[in-house]
């Protein structure tokens, strides 16, 4: 019988998953002797205690920089694949407020961030870029205090905030991908616990696998039972967000561009990962001195798989 | 009724204060309290009501002091309404503040009328002295025994020297000995301030002694059942309560009482 | 008797002017706060409009009337499983704050050494402490109570104490000199002293086991299937559905102000024969 | 005489086990609570131990406590900024809730009219309305006291309205009698006896304001440099730090209890001469 | 102190069932409400204590029963404390629980004792109609007049049949008509069952009708001023309440009443 799993999203379904719920609707994973079960997470959500606690065994990390926190903090859990090569994490402005250009933002009056934005990116933006610590406010998920103050600023993914921003707020907000001006994480990524990759590899070489070929699937085929599973999930989404989701992630090739091209969807390389670790020693982000190797294996990636799919 | 006589030493008294026409009062648990009570206190009266327990005294006591309104009937005030009446009101129960001291609780009413402790220390204290509390003015109440409790509550009711005093039982809590004393205490009061007063009291005795004109209550439903006029000069001291005028007096209202009660008991056991 | 005559004539104005206060206070008592409330949502519609707020900010309530009537369905779906969690949570915290009263008020000791605990959990945010309760608690309805519970049960538990506590001296001298038990003084004499207490810290706990049963929910997350008001709002402000979310907090409103009429008349119907605070004014 | 002599023989010995009782009960009124404190903890670190709970999930109260003192600089400079939060927001809720108890006081229709928003405030989340308040509040310690506000007042408001409607009707009846004004039946009578229910209700709030300061923080976020504990805490729980976020719970859990035993004990000042919860028990 | 002698009526009495010896009480606000009390209660004694209000009559009746402890002296029971003894206590005020009836006020003592509501009712209708409270089964205590609620106090403390009764002023609250015939039931109830009564009273007339001896007490500080021994055989009836020896007798305690009380005003005013 197949394995029952569990992966957990860190938001509600969206077509940034969309990969894993091909996978799991096209029967990827079962192929290979899975049952995957996919939990989304949400606001206010925190799924990762879950996989600490081996309540779920895989979950999706943002991006690298918690993998490093859990090696500071002695904590067994690995990066395994890194679906998207760009984090799709953007910063919006008003057009046309002087805030049209990314060193021009620091100045805006109030930066709408969430928690983790404001653990995390937040804290290269202020050393790197001279950033306010003080003009945060939290981002609630709810973006009518950006549209409201003009002089304001507000993180969002590339594939969804801009999409909702201009529906209601009836302007195209300025968006500056994070990924441009040199915060080089991967994203979306597959965190598993050392115990699950040392007694059950197959498990997590088929889960890896089968993601991937899932991406391409859901990229480049019939995503139709796809977006029905995410639909079904989060009934609140529109096929029209999707489809503009679909879009912008090509469009900035979030999940296949860079060493993915060559490498198949999940590529991590030890480089890409020690320069994106320098940067944010550089910018104080990280303490210098931390074994990274600790935080990512690549014995599941960089195998090619899938490629074939791509079309 | 007994037409209304005016007493002997009690030259002011007779025009009329207050009228109660057909005054009844139900509750609404359906129990009737007072039902057609006809009743007229006139300015400088000391006014007992006499009645077993449970008859309606306090009930009617309540009504003339405006704190419960009849059901039926109507209330004739002599004076108008809007006019500054200062009333001094002891409750059946104590009714002190209990997080106040003694001597706070004496000076409430004059701080409600603006005067300041100062001020009212002389007053209060001498009331104190004359209900024997001097000493206690820092106790509060949960501090002092039953009767010390009632006699601040008299204390307090006689501060702002009222042109009319509604009492309720306010001497059941004392002993015969300091009752006599504050029971001359207050006709002497009476005499020389010559307000009004409507005393409730279960003692023939007492009611004899001090009032000249008492109204004997009944129960079930609470009526007026007589009213006897107490024919004896002012001013009484100890001489009174032993003489035999007293005594007939006494013989007289208690049999009034006797009655009333039996109309009562009879109805009900 | 011209003084009586003239005071007849005083009299009847005033016992026609008491008569007609009562009236009105009868009708006023409706009429008011319905008017009140018209008069807010009326300001609420002005201000929107005066300073042209947009919709997708604050929406005029005429747009959440709309809402709340085209999504009646959905919201209202999600209205009662809220409730759920609210009602079982107010079950619980009556129960457990109650029971722990009941408990402290056997010995000073046991109060002083378990109080420490209650006032830990009535302090510790939930939103802290919830991955620790989502790792060891499986079941979603009982994450859900947990929460609610954590968060309602101390005004019950606090002001129950203060009534169990607030006995006559009186009273219990009697009872002990019938040779009660504790457990007979305690049901027979304090736990109905309590009662005016205990019922009002039942309507504080009311409001608090709704807004528990709301914020376990943004915690706990709305996983798809038990949607409650919460994961409505979160996701109507995610998708800047203004009209939707405020329609949802509309719905928590009035349901927080039914709970506290439910209660208020609970407590009217249990003390209306003998406390101060639930007589009529009988005059 | 014998009967007298021998229950003189019996009498000693009760009097000499009441005296011992007495002397037992001071000081297990400390000792206890300790001992159970103690044991709570023991039981904390045997759990873990037990069950093999690794540190990153619930970490040893060893751990925790060695954080504590490693980053204590940091940790009580975010206490005090959550404290002054609390402190603030507290007074806030005893104005407010008493200003509007005394106003709902006034006249029943001031009460049906206007408790029905207290309700919608208190049951209305944070969360939720936090972007509305953004919008429009560009204070950041006005936010937070807003929000802390608006979690703690509700329990004072209640408590004290139905303390005010507590008041002895023959008392009532006496300052009616003196012709009090209505504002000075509330000061020399009403106010006095709703206090044993408002010092109830701030024992409650005090608890909730330390919440709601919490909250705020958690949802109108800290700016940099003057975080308070709930970013500590979001920030420990973002870096997995778990032994910082349980080191940051049990600096709130710790100054809950202060706040509790600081309000009962000005509770016990004020009460202690006249109401029963705070007599002492004299024989 | 007197010696005590067998009264006549009451041979039982006699053996001592409860001494105090030299008690005092000061209260932790420092008024020392009772000090250096001598005092023993025989088995069957009707014992009344009379004295000025404030003279520790109602913390002397307290510790006897339990529920203050003395600050200095002790007291000494001639049964042991474990031994099961039922006591009837009357408070001084009435005590009531405000949320039951009437008639569950009487009951819970009864109730206590685990005597359902069905077994109990024709005691408790038999007492509630021997204090003239027929019909008022329903009504709370707020419903109740002053006396009524004392009325339901009394037939509280009876509802049990206890050995010992100890009663704090239960009559005060009564017209002079009930409170007679309540005196006359009591003592008919006292002499059929020979319990032991202390009974609290500030009313000369009172104590020298019902007990058989009378503890005088001064105040400031509370004390024993003179024990006297009612010499007069039971039954007593109205024809006593009109014999010579009856008011020779209440002259005699009337004077040693005098002299205690102005033993303390002297002191005091
Ligand atoms: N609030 C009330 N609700 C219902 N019935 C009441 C209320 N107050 C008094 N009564 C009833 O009214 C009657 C008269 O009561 P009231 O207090 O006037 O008697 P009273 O003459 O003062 O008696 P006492 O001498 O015992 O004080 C009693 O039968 C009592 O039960
Ligand atoms: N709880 C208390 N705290 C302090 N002092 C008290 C307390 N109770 C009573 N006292 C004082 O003790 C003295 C005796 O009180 P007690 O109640 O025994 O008097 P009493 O003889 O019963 O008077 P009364 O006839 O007025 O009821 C009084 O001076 C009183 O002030
Ligand atoms: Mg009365
Ligand atoms: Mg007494």
């Amino acid at each position: 019988a197949a394995e029952k799993i569990t992966y957990m999203t860190n938001w509600l379904a969206q077509a940034e998953h969309g990969g894993y719920y091909q996978a799991v609707a096209d029967g990827t994973y079962a192929a290979c002797g899975l049952d995957v079960t996919i939990q989304q997470g949400g606001p206010q959500v925190s799924g990762r205690p879950l996989l600490l606690a081996g309540k779920i065994d895989f979950y999706m990390g943002g991006n690298l920089l918690q993998a490093f926190d859990a090696v500071q903090q002695n904590i067994p859990l690995r990066i395994v694949a890194a679906s998207f090569q760009k984090e799709p994490q953007v910063v919006m402005s008003h057009p046309g407020q002087g805030l049209d250009k990314w060193e021009d933002l620091k100045n805006a009056d109030q930066y709408i961030l969430g928690d983790e934005g404001a653990q995390s990116f937040f804290q290269w933006m202020i050393t790197e870029f001279g950033f306010d610590p003080a003009k945060r406010v939290p981002y609630t998920f709810n973006a009518a205090p950006f549209i409201a103050n003009a002089k304001s600023i507000q993180q969002g993914y590339v594939t969804s905030e801009p999409f909702a921003v201009e529906k209601e707020g009836g302007f195209k907000p300025n968006t500056f991908l994070l990924a441009d001006y040199g915060f080089s994480t991967y994203a979306t990524t597959i965190e598993a616990m050392q115990e699950t990759i040392d007694k059950r590899p197959e498990v997590v070489k088929c889960f890896v696998d089968g993601s991937a070929k899932g991406w391409y699937n859901y990229l480049y085929g019939d995503n139709k039972a796809a977006n029905e599973a995410i639909k079904k999930d989060n009934p609140d989404i529109t096929d029209e967000q999707i489809a503009f989701s679909i879009e912008q992630m090509k469009k900035f090739g979030i999940v296949d561009s860079g060493d993915a091209e060559k490498l198949g969807i999940g590529a991590m390389t030890d480089e890409h990962i020690a320069g994106f670790y320098d940067k944010m020693v550089k910018a104080k982000v990280i303490p210098e001195g931390l074994d990274i190797k600790k935080a990512y294996t690549l014995d599941f990636v960089n195998k090619g798989v899938g490629l074939d799919l791509k079309k | 009724m007994v037409p209304s006589t005016t007493v002997p030493g009690m030259e002011g008294s007779g025009k009329p204060l207050l009228s109660l026409r057909a005054v009844g009062k139900t509750f609404s648990n359906g129990v009737t309290a007072l039902s057609n009570v006809d009743m007229t206190i006139r300015e400088g009266d000391f006014l007992s009501l006499l009645g077993p327990s449970g008859c309606g005294k306090s009930t009617a006591l309540r009504i003339i002091a405006g704190l419960t309104a009849p059901t039926t009937g109507t209330l004739d005030w002599s004076r108008k309404p809007g006019e500054e009446s200062s009333v001094g009101f002891v409750f059946q129960e104590p009714t002190l503040l209990p997080w106040a001291s003694v001597f706070d609780n004496v000076w409430l009413p004059l701080r409600l009328k603006g005067v300041s402790r100062s001020d009212a220390a002389p007053a209060v204290s001498q009331l104190l002295e004359r209900v024997h509390l001097s000493g206690f003015e820092n106790a509060v109440p949960r501090e002092l025994s039953g009767g010390m409790k009632m006699r601040v509550s008299i204390a307090r009711a006689l501060v702002t020297k009222p042109r009319v005093l509604l009492m309720d039982e306010p001497f059941a809590a004392l002993d015969e000995i300091t009752r006599f004393k504050l029971n001359n205490d207050l006709l002497e009061l009476w005499q020389d301030e010559r307000f009004t007063v409507v005393f409730v009291t279960h003692s023939v005795f007492e009611s004899v002694f001090l009032s000249n004109r008492i109204v004997v209550m009944a129960a079930r439903p609470g009526r007026v059942f007589q009213e006897v006029e107490v024919d004896a000069p002012y001013p009484r001291d100890e001489a009174f309560r032993t003489s035999p005028a007293y005594a007939a007096l006494c013989r007289q209202a208690s049999d009034v009482l006797v009655s009333a009660i039996n109309s009562t008991h009879g109805a009900a056991a | 008797m011209t003084a009586v005559e003239s005071s007849v004539a005083t009299l009847d104005p005033e016992e026609a002017r008491r008569l007609r206060r009562e009236r009105l206070e009868r009708i006023g008592s409706w009429v008011l706060p319905l008017a009140i409330m018209v008069l807010a949502i009326w300001l609420w519609d002005r201000i929107c409009v005066w300073n042209e707020i947009p919709q997708y900010i604050l929406p005029r309530p005429g747009v959440v009337l709309q809402t709340l009537y085209n999504d009646a369905a959905l919201l209202f779906g999600s209205l009662l499983v809220t409730l759920r969690i609210t009602f079982l949570g107010l079950l619980l915290a009556v129960v457990g704050g109650v029971g722990l009263a009941v408990l402290f008020a056997q010995s000073k000791w046991v109060e002083m050494s378990f109080f420490p605990f209650a006032i830990v959990l009535q302090v510790t945010p939930i939103v802290a402490i919830f991955p620790l309760i989502n790792i060891y608690v499986d079941n979603q309805t009982a994450k859900l109570l947990l929460c609610a519970w954590i968060v309602a049960f101390f005004p019950i538990l606090s002001n129950t104490t203060l009534g169990l506590n607030s006995v006559d001296r009186n009273l219990r001298d009697l009872f002990r000199l019938n040779g009660a038990t504790r457990w007979q003084e305690l049901w027979h004499l304090r736990l109905p002293a309590a009662m005016p207490y205990f019922l009002g810290g039942l309507k504080i706990a009311g409001g608090l086991s709704l807004i528990g049963a709301v914020v376990a929910e943004f915690v706990a997350g709305a996983s798809g299937q038990s949607s409650g008001l919460a994961s409505r709002i979160i996701e109507a402000g995610y998708r800047l559905n203004a009209p939707r979310l405020f329609a949802a907090l509309i719905l928590i409103s009035l349901a927080g102000i039914v709970i506290f009429l439910v209660l208020s008349l609970v407590s009217h119907l249990i003390l209306r024969r003998w406390h101060e605070s639930a007589l009529k004014q009988e005059r």
